[in-house]
């Protein structure tokens, strides 16, 4: 089978559907973030997929280069929260951080 | 009287009164109980004075040229675009024959209940600020001809009446406070709903010839003025007119408070303030039934028509249901409660005859109640001051040593009981009058009159319990009542007299615009049930 | 004299004794002696009817004078035309005689009452009671209109529990009041359904406007069986207020109020307002509905009779026997003797207040004893007493040369007519038996009251004899019970003026095919309304009655010497021991004296019932109602019974219109926010799937 | 199967591979490292799909910048030394139910059941220029936003990280 | 895109433009003059002052601003009209107010040495929410939403002092990002289908082409979840009460009212720019029958606004009773959207006019009460109104108006719901939303019932308001009654914004 835009959509749901995976079952904040960033890779995936098989000019390859920027930007302002959480709390683990509740 | 805006003094006498008692400083707190007794006192004189001016050959009820004092103003009016129509609402109010006696009642009690608030002395001022804020709400109640101002001194009053109990009243105030504003609350978005689609539903032509969708009651009586697929529209072959009435009739049947949603008023009675009671059975319930006659008649003729069955049954239930309950009760004040929601009954029975004399009787038993009940929450208010307790087996003998008093509620007594020569009998007989010679609802009439046998057998068992036997020697030391509580007394029982011996007097007032409503009624049923229903 | 000023006249009659009361109880805390205000009052206005009873009948004997009023105007009613309530007065022969009667006695028992109720702490107001109730009575005698009649009907019960309860201390007293009240309720709303089916039908109440339209063939709701209703509903009133069975309950109890209140309303004038109404109403009674009256007349009297035999208390026994009477006077009415009825109504009135007054006397003498038990003898000390006494007893035992003899024998006669002409025998039986047992219980209570010895020493020495002001008012009764007043012959009533000129049957109205064919003259009616009518027996019944006169007078005058000897029998000589008879027939005895166990009869089946049907109900208004409306309020009971905090969350004031559902829905969402995020984003995936399969097109 | 299917089956197996890695093992390093494939092999799909600069941006800024940002969030929240970096898991149960059904789901529609446009591709040119371009013209909104956010990331970061003595004297 | 157009661009944008350099202001001042921080606050209230004059001067102002070169249509990034001027309007307004708060706040006090960034965060988040209202195009709108969002994460852990500040911080950052992961995946869809991420195209590309529904579908939920995070509606509101308890109480009643309208705003325009296809001329929105947006809003609204108000019952903390309230609000709102019409789009501008004011209240009476208290429990709050009768009666208000009864703003807000709801003939979903208002009073009465039927203890507080928090009180409160009695002048002001630019 010759490899197409689906191939490309298989790795990018695949990715996307392990980075929610990862952000949902990791304890350690810092690997919830590692989630995120497939999650985002995959979308990026998808954009540039897309943008190559439709045909649809360069826009797609713009779009991902600002997710990706995007990314280090949220990044950035993550891991600054979560080593803030690690001050306060002495442990990064998210299922623990559960004060703010019913 | 022209261009005298009495209908606005009456109902805003009250808030300056409030202004008035926020700003007085708190060290002279004492001052709002005259400020509060000013302002219902100018009430009531404005009262006497719309009365004694009002012609009583005015029918009123659907065309605005016979309802009379009318003020009319442009209050909002945003104007429109394609998509969304002209929004008109007006500052309309003006009396016809059915409002004029709730007026009088309103300020008549208010005066009276203010007079019974003298002796409240936890946050004085707040008291009278709330108090009079509700006395605004429920004139403004009686005096709205729009749809929408209304509405809005419908719910004025919810959230006074709540601090009122819920502030001032007994040990389960605030589940008492809470139940009437819940319930309240919950009949009220049901008369948004239907206010709002009634308001789709037809249009108002203006003077420049626009037509334009109206809050206008009178306007939404006319069948004429309902567009073609108004969501309650009787020309609108898929309308919601049924639905939309028992929505309304719901929202109504609450304030009554109609069986079964009549739970809250045992409560609010029992926990309220003796005044807050006597406000809350002498106007506040008559809110419910006036709304019925005042909207949900005139402005669904057809299907009150065919829910009349159903809206005496209710009546029937009310008299027979809270008059059992009321037999059964320990509380005094609860009793009354009771018999509160038995004496209402009276009034949606006469209501759901839709004949001259039915209506008549209620509307005069709507004022008779509200006298009559007013005195005996306040009967229970002297004693419930003097004696701490409510307990009807707590007592015994009192007769003898409040033997002023006892005459005072003899008098209450008797009136509620029906007895001919006080004015609770003649608004009853004329209910049965009416409800009787209306064939369908016959049956639920004669079943009805063993209302005023129950009545008879709880009210005596309660004389006999308080008042007659021998003195119990806890109460050895109670006052007999004093010239504030003669001042409360004594016009109540005079009106209780007076009309009783010659009701004419508030009958004349209403009979032109009840004669008005039922030939409505009997007439527009055609208009109003072209398709559809 | 004008007729308005005879109207006039008779309006300030009515409205004297009420001015009488509202004197007395607005001011009589401060002036003590204000009772002789109300006295003189009532003295005046018994003078007042005397002329006014002889300016009727020497000027106006056979008009009627009308004075009405609108009430209320409904204006022009849709669909109706002009609707009004009128009120107004009719003043006719009777009801001037109802004026000198109900004046007279009222005015007797305000005498005697000075003496009887001295050092009473309400002293004052007891007058003023007695001035409200008769204010109310002359009201009823008054007016010309079904709902004027009412309303002074009301306010006769309301003096009435007024009075009974006077001494309301007495828990009985209080007891009696409510009960009296309450069972007259009963037959008041009987009488109002039958003024609403009048006032529907016709639009009026006035009497006279209703009998033109029933004698115009205009049937209430165009049917017959709504006449005999309409009929029979307004009897029904008449029922509760002359105690006739089954509601004449309350009349013994009633006993508790004053002696002189028990003379004046409960034996003389109130109780005979019902007779009064269905004589005012007799026109329009159908067949069907004579017939009832008959039957529940006749039989109350027999029921009162067979209870009075074995009462012990001297009241009990003269309530029953006025009970007893009542029915006699109903049954005459029933049986067509409409005449007869009303001439037993003044005679009874005159010698039963004797006898309430002489029994009154006795119990003032035996300080406030009332049982026959301890009595005896008093003759010896209380000679006037005994007198009037005795004379009122041959009088209500239908003795020769007494009123009683005069009325009683018409009422006898009336019914045996009635049994000959329809066949309804067992009216007539029943009637002739309660002669001999009338005979018997009041003969009885005299030798127990008067005769043999004292049983109660102490009590007995005592008993004096009753000053001129309480002796006073028994000699004028008694001697209004002799048969002169009324007869020039004292075997023939017919032959008195009250028969042959004051009173006469009215012509009935009724159409004839409902009517007994003998009220039907076959002598044209006078068409004018407020005109007296004459005699209007059709020549058939004139005869019947004519012919059954002498077998019915020699019957009771046999059979009221039966009783008499009887009771000396047992009580004088002693020949028969009660005791043992009682004994014997035990259970008879028994029935008779606990009153046909009625009184358990309606507890068990009416009062008791009601009294838990309203504990049920209010249980369930708590409960079961409030709790479905609050959403189920039990089932959030029993979650709180789960969790405690839920509970104080109720009690804290939050049980609402629903805390069932607002409480499990908060709970279900609350269990949603758990405070881990990554929960969340696994519940936002899971809401992601959920929505994407609910809207996607799949 | 040509050698670009064959570079595309092998990228695509790291991909998913090492980023399955990275969310199920239990050390973190580990699944730092792995994401450091992860990151290399979606910048080969990159390379493939004719993104030459993105796959360019994609090395520098993913696996010089954030990933080495994160391993020194894992260095800074861990006391190596003294313990051992591993993490727990949580919602295991749930994830693999909802997710599953949520991966299958998308992969089932959005690999093989849509009929995207294709259109005949161009030949792979140097795309540098053109984003260049792009991104001066028509993106040039979006691009100056995106300084600004950069600043905000920026000041924000700053502030939180910065040890606020006084702050926590209190 | 040539020069010119890139000037007129500009010049669509000058609030913008004006926001932006009072950011850097900010920073700039904060650097060079970093011992006057004093003077921040106003600074930023001049620049949010001017900005504001210039919103309103360029009201009526429409175009496209930045369109690309090769665009066949005359479309751009921003759509520039008077509905999003409008929300600006509203976000300014909010944003003034908030500057003001934070100035009272004891929260952002304590951390005086950072209010340099505390202003550069918050208008940061401005300019998101600014670019929000406008943006037709999907990557702007992600990014400026991303904007907004990383201005929020941190400033919902600004307080860095509070522990709950910092797990706020950190849900929300974690769940921001999954939310905007899953909006761009789904963006990535759409582009993949329609070739474009400008809504105009879209909106062409859907009445134009075949499309396979089930896909779209899906990228539009996944989009939705995005929006749904930002206007916080069930079931993507999880964050909202964590992290409104949590942050610093400025910053939560920001979210709940500038960033809710923004959300709204944007969601709104996505809808209507990308989705209708005419509008008839009762105002009803005629939409392509790709995607049932009726249905899941409904249903999206509904359970809105009965989680939020059950929820909220049951809350002892007020900020986060209020929280809850916000996210039943939101229901109330989304029903507006539902309608899909004029009128409802009309009936959330009107709603959110009153919202900002009495929200923006009521939560500043709570801060002030805390600021005394230092708690904002409900408990604490016993016979609060009788010992501090201006500020109980001023939150009675507030919260009577939230619960929408007459005779306050609330009620008009509600009452053009429920109108637009009626003339839609959507009854059912009518009285669903009129008996969780009759739910929500529960709740918010619970507070006046605490405040007032509850006798004081020693602890309840006297509070002194200083003449300034005064009379900022009566700047809400006192148009929170008169809006209730005479709201011509906001209605009349929303109805001319509710002209959108374009289709």
């Amino acid at each position: 089978m010759e490899v197409g835009l689906s191939h490309f959509l298989v790795v990018s749901t695949a990715l996307f559907s392990l980075g929610i995976y990862g952000v949902v079952t990791r304890k350690n904040a810092v690997m919830v973030l590692m989630g995120i960033e497939l999650i985002l890779n995959a979308a990026n995936i998808n954009f540039i997929a897309f943008s190559r098989y439709g045909n649809f000019g360069l826009n797609g390859q713009a779009i991902a280069l600002f997710v990706i920027v995007l990314a280090a930007a949220e990044a950035a302002i993550a891991l600054a929260i979560v080593l803030n959480i690690y001050k306060t709390y002495n442990h990064v683990n998210v299922d623990e951080i559960e004060d703010l509740k019913e | 009287m022209n261009g005298f805006p009495i209908l606005t003094l009456l109902t805003f006498i009250p808030i300056l009164g409030m202004i008035a008692v926020l700003v007085i400083p708190k060290d002279k707190a004492n001052l709002a109980k005259y400020i509060a007794l000013i302002a219902t006192g100018i009430q009531v004189v404005l009262a006497i004075v719309l009365l004694s001016n009002f012609n009583y050959n005015a029918g009123g009820i659907f065309e605005q040229s016979s309802f009379q004092f009318i003020e009319k103003f442009r209050w909002i009016h945003i104007k429109g675009l394609s998509w969304i129509g002209t929004v008109k609402i007006d500052y309309f109010m003006g009396v016809d024959g059915i409002s004029v006696p709730m007026v009088l009642l309103t300020a008549i009690i208010s005066f009276i209940a203010t007079l019974s608030s003298w002796k409240i002395n936890k946050s004085v001022k707040g008291y009278f600020a709330m108090f009079l804020l509700l006395d605004t709400g429920m004139m403004g109640v009686f005096v709205s001809l729009d749809f929408f101002l209304f509405y809005v001194f419908w719910e004025l009053m919810l959230l006074p009446m709540y601090f009122l109990i819920g502030i001032w009243g007994g040990p389960r105030k605030e589940y008492a406070a809470i139940k009437f504003f819940i319930y309240t609350l919950f009949g009220s978005v049901f008369m948004l709903l239907v206010m709002i689609g009634l308001y789709f539903s037809a249009h108002e032509t203006l003077a420049d010839g626009s037509q334009v969708f109206t809050f206008n009651m009178l306007a939404l009586m006319d069948a004429a003025n309902y567009t073609a697929d108004g969501i309650l529209s009787p020309f609108n072959p898929e309308n919601l007119r049924f639905i939309a009435y028992i929505a309304l009739f719901v929202g109504f049947a609450i304030k009554i408070p109609m069986f079964p949603f009549h739970t809250w008023l045992p409560d609010a009675h029992v926990e309220a303030p003796t005044p807050i009671s006597v406000i809350l059975a002498g106007v506040l319930l008559k809110m419910g039934t006036y709304g019925i006659l005042r909207i949900s008649y005139p402005m669904f003729p057809e299907i009150t028509r065919e829910l009349m069955w159903f809206i005496a049954l209710f009546g029937m239930i009310n008299i027979i249901y809270g008059a059992l309950c009321a037999l059964a009760q320990k509380d005094f004040k609860k009793l009354i409660a009771y018999s509160s929601i038995s004496h209402m009954g009276y009034v949606m029975l006469g209501m759901a005859s839709l004949s001259t004399t039915g209506i008549n009787g209620a509307v005069l038993q709507m004022f008779n109640h509200g006298t009559i009940t007013a005195m005996l929450f306040l009967i229970v208010g002297v004693i419930y001051d003097r004696a701490h307790t409510r307990g009807l087996n707590d007592f015994g003998g009192l007769a003898t040593q409040m033997p002023v008093y006892t005459g005072f509620v003899t008098v209450a007594f008797f009136a509620a009981i029906g007895l001919p020569g006080l004015s609770g009998w003649v608004s009853e007989a004329l209910v049965f009058v009416g409800s009787f010679g209306v064939e369908v609802i016959r049956t639920l009439a004669i079943i009805s009159t063993l209302g005023i046998l129950l009545g008879a057998g709880y009210m005596l068992w309660t004389l006999q319990r308080v008042f007659l036997g021998n003195l119990n020697e806890k109460w050895k030391d109670l006052k007999d009542i004093d010239g504030r509580e003669y001042a409360m007394l004594i016009p109540l029982t005079l009106i209780i007299l007076f009309l009783g011996i010659y009701p004419s007097a508030l009958l004349d007032v209403m009979n032109t615009s009840v004669n008005s409503l039922v030939h409505f009624l009997s007439t527009n049923v055609t208009n109003f049930s072209i398709s559809g229903l | 004299m004008s007729e308005l000023f005879i109207i006039n006249i008779s309006i300030a009659i009515l409205f004297l004794p009420l001015l009488g009361f509202a004197v007395v109880i607005l001011f009589g805390k401060r002036f003590p002696k204000l009772y002789l205000f109300e006295v003189g009052i009532i003295t005046i206005n018994l003078l007042l009817s005397i002329y006014v009873m002889v300016v009727k009948f020497s000027s106006y004997i056979n008009d009627a004078l009308v004075y009405g009023f609108t009430w209320i105007d409904f204006g022009n009613v849709p669909l109706l035309g002009p609707l009004n309530i009128e009120l107004g007065v009719k003043i006719d022969n009777v009801t001037v005689i109802m004026f000198f009667v109900v004046n007279l006695i009222s005015m007797l028992v305000h005498v005697f009452s000075l003496e009887y109720m001295r050092g009473d702490k309400r002293f004052n107001r007891y007058f003023a009671y007695l001035g409200i109730f008769t204010f109310s009575m002359l009201g009823i005698v008054i007016s010309h209109n079904l709902l004027m009649i009412y309303i002074f009907w009301e306010l006769v019960g309301l003096s009435s529990y007024l009075l009974i309860g006077f001494w309301y201390e007495k828990k009985s007293a209080s007891d009696a009041g409510k009960k009296a009240f309450i069972v007259n309720r009963i037959g008041d709303i009987g009488f109002f359904l039958g003024i609403l089916i009048l006032f529907t039908s016709y639009h009026t109440l006035t009497l006279d406007s209703i009998f033109a339209q029933i004698a115009a063939g205009n049937l209430p709701f165009d049917s017959a069986a709504w006449l005999t209703a309409t009929g029979i509903l307004i009897f029904l009133g008449a029922v509760g207020k002359s105690a006739q069975f089954p509601l004449h309950v309350w009349l013994p109890d009633a006993m508790e109020g004053p002696t002189p209140v028990s003379a004046l309303i409960h034996a003389a004038t109130m109780v005979a307002a019902g007779v009064y109404l269905v004589s005012r109403i007799f026109v329009m009674l159908t067949a069907d509905a004579m017939l009832v009256i008959a039957v529940v007349g006749a039989f109350t009297s027999f029921m009162a009779a067979t209870i009075a035999l074995t009462q012990n208390d001297i009241k009990k026994v003269l309530a029953y026997s006025t009970v007893s009477q009542l029915g006699y006077m109903v049954m005459s009415l029933g049986v067509g003797a409409y005449a007869f009825a009303l001439f037993h109504l003044v005679t009874h009135a005159f010698f039963k207040a004797c006898l309430f007054l002489g029994s009154g006397s006795v119990i003032h003498a035996m300080h406030h004893e009332q049982d026959m038990r301890q009595m005896g003898g008093l003759r010896k000390k209380m000679p006037i007493t005994y007198a009037a006494f005795l004379i009122s007893t041959l009088a209500i035992s239908g003795v020769p040369l007494t009123s009683g003899f005069l009325s009683k024998d018409g009422i006898l006669a009336g019914s045996l007519a009635f049994g000959s002409l329809t066949g309804h025998w067992l009216i007539p039986i029943l009637g002739f038996v309660v002669a001999l047992m009338t005979a018997f219980y009041m003969f009885r209570l005299v030798i127990m009251t008067f005769h043999g010895e004292p049983k109660n020493q102490h009590k007995f020495d005592h008993a004096h004899e009753s000053p001129f002001v309480m002796a006073m008012p028994l000699v004028i009764l008694s001697v209004l019970s002799i048969f002169i007043w009324y007869t020039p012959l004292p075997h023939s009533p017919d032959a008195g003026w009250f028969l042959s000129s004051w009173v006469k049957t009215p012509h009935t109205v009724v159409p004839a095919e409902l009517s007994y064919d003998f009220m039907i003259s076959e002598t044209p009616v006078v068409e004018d309304q407020y005109s007296e009518h004459a005699v209007v027996h059709s020549e058939k019944y004139t005869e019947a009655m004519h012919h059954a006169h002498y077998p019915a007078m020699f019957l009771s005058v046999f059979l009221g010497g039966l009783g008499i000897l009887l009771a000396f029998t047992m009580y004088q000589w002693k020949k028969i021991d009660p005791d043992k008879l009682s004994n014997k027939l035990s259970w008879l005895y028994k029935f008779s004296l606990n009153k046909w166990y009625l009184d358990e009869l309606y507890d068990a089946t009416f009062v008791n019932p009601t009294i838990y049907l309203s504990k049920a109900l209010a249980w369930f208004d708590n409960t079961i109602v409030d709790g479905i409306v609050n959403g189920a309020a039990t089932v959030t009971k029993f979650f709180s019974a789960i969790s405690g905090w839920f509970d104080t969350y109720i009690v804290d004031g939050f049980v609402n219109a629903t805390a069932f559902f607002s409480g499990f829905v908060g709970i279900a969402f609350r269990k949603l926010q758990t405070g881990k995020v990554q929960t969340y984003i696994v519940l936002v995936v899971f809401s992601v799937l959920a929505l994407i399969f609910i809207i996607s097109p799949f | 199967m040509e050698l670009y299917d064959i570079i595309f089956y092998l990228f695509a197996a790291i991909t998913l591979l090492s980023a399955f890695i990275v969310v199920t093992s239990k050390n973190i390093v580990h699944s730092a490292f792995n994401l450091l494939f992860t990151f290399f092999g979606v910048t080969g799909i990159y390379v493939l799909l004719g993104a030459d600069f993105i796959a360019v941006v994609q090395l520098l800024v993913y696996i010089g910048g954030i990933l080495i940002l994160l391993l020194f969030g894992v260095m800074l929240t861990n006391r190596i030394t003294s313990v051992d970096i591993r993490t727990g898991t949580v919602h295991i149960i749930p994830a693999v139910i909802g997710i599953g059904i949520l991966w299958g789901a998308l992969t089932a529609i959005i690999a093989f059941k849509t009929n995207w446009i294709v259109k005949p591709a161009d030949s792979m040119e140097p795309t540098t220029v053109g984003l260049g371009n792009l991104l001066l013209t028509d993106y040039v909104l979006v691009f100056e936003l995106l300084g600004i956010l950069l600043l905000i990331a920026l000041i924000g970061a700053a502030s939180i990280a910065r040890r606020e003595f006084e702050e926590l004297k209190d | 895109m040539d020069l010119n157009g890139l000037y007129e661009s500009i010049a669509l944008i000058k609030p913008e433009i004006v926001i932006s350099l009072t950011l850097l202001a900010i920073v700039l001042f904060d650097l060079i003059l970093s011992n006057s921080k004093k003077l921040l606050p106003f600074i930023a209230a001049t620049g949010l002052a001017v900005t504001l004059v210039i919103q309103i001067i360029e009201l009526s102002t429409t175009g496209y601003a930045f369109s690309p070169q090769n665009a066949t249509l005359f479309y751009g990034m921003l759509s520039v009209d008077s509905f999003g001027a409008f929300f600006k309007v509203i976000i300014l307004v909010s944003s003034l107010l908030i500057v003001y708060f934070s100035a009272v706040t004891d929260e952002i006090k304590q951390s005086f040495d950072r209010l340099g960034e505390y202003y550069t965060l918050i208008f940061g988040m401005i300019l998101g929410m600014m670019f929000m209202t406008s943006a037709i195009d999907l990557i702007l709108i992600y990014l400026s939403i991303e904007l907004l969002s990383l201005s929020s994460y941190v400033l919902a852990g600004f307080t860095k002092i509070r522990q709950r500040n910092n797990e706020a911080s950190l849900k929300y950052i974690i769940y921001g990002a999954v939310s905007s992961g899953m909006m761009l995946f789904g963006i990535s869809l759409i582009y993949g289908m329609a070739g474009s991420t400008n809504l105009v195209e879209l909106n062409n590309f859907i009445q134009s082409g075949s499309i396979n529904l089930v896909t779209f579908s899906i990228a539009l939920i996944l989009i939705f979840a995005g929006f749904g995070f930002k206007i916080s509606v069930a079931p993507f509101h999880f964050w909202t009460p964590d992290v409104y308890e949590g942050a610093p109480i400025s910053i939560t009643a920001f979210l709940s009212v500038a960033s809710k309208a923004a959300g709204f705003a944007v969601l709104i325009r996505f809808i209507r720019v990308g989705f209708v296809s005419y509008v008839d001329s009762d105002g009803f929105w005629r939409l392509s029958e790709v995607f049932d947006w009726q249905a899941l809003l409904v249903i999206i609204s509904i359970l809105t606004m009965t989680l939020g108000n059950f929820s909220a019952l049951w809350q002892d903390n007020l900020k986060r009773m209020l929280a809850y309230s916000s996210i039943a609000h939101a229901g109330y709102m989304l029903l507006g959207l539902a309608v899909l019409s004029n009128q409802g789009a009309f009936a959330i501008l009107v709603y959110f006019s009153f919202y900002l004011i009495m929200n923006i209240g009521a939560f500043f009476v709570v801060m002030l009460i805390a600021n005394k208290l230092g708690s904002e429990n409900i408990d604490d709050y016993n016979g609060l109104g009788l010992k501090s009768p201006f500020l109980g009666v001023a939150l009675g208000l507030f919260l009577v108006s939230l619960t929408g009864l007459p005779p306050t703003a609330g009620f008009i807000g509600k009452l053009y719901l429920f109108i637009a709801l009626v003339d839609a003939k959507m009854i059912i979903v009518a009285v669903i939303a009129l008996l969780n208002t009759v739910v929500s009073l529960y709740y918010y009465i619970r507070v006046l019932k605490k405040m007032y039927l509850s006798n004081p203890t020693e602890d309840t507080p006297e509070i002194k308001t200083s003449a300034m928090n005064t009379i900022f009180i009566l700047i809400l409160a006192v148009p929170t009654l008169v809006f209730g009695l005479y709201f011509a002048p906001v209605v009349d002001f929303a109805k001319m914004c509710i002209s959108f630019f374009g289709v």
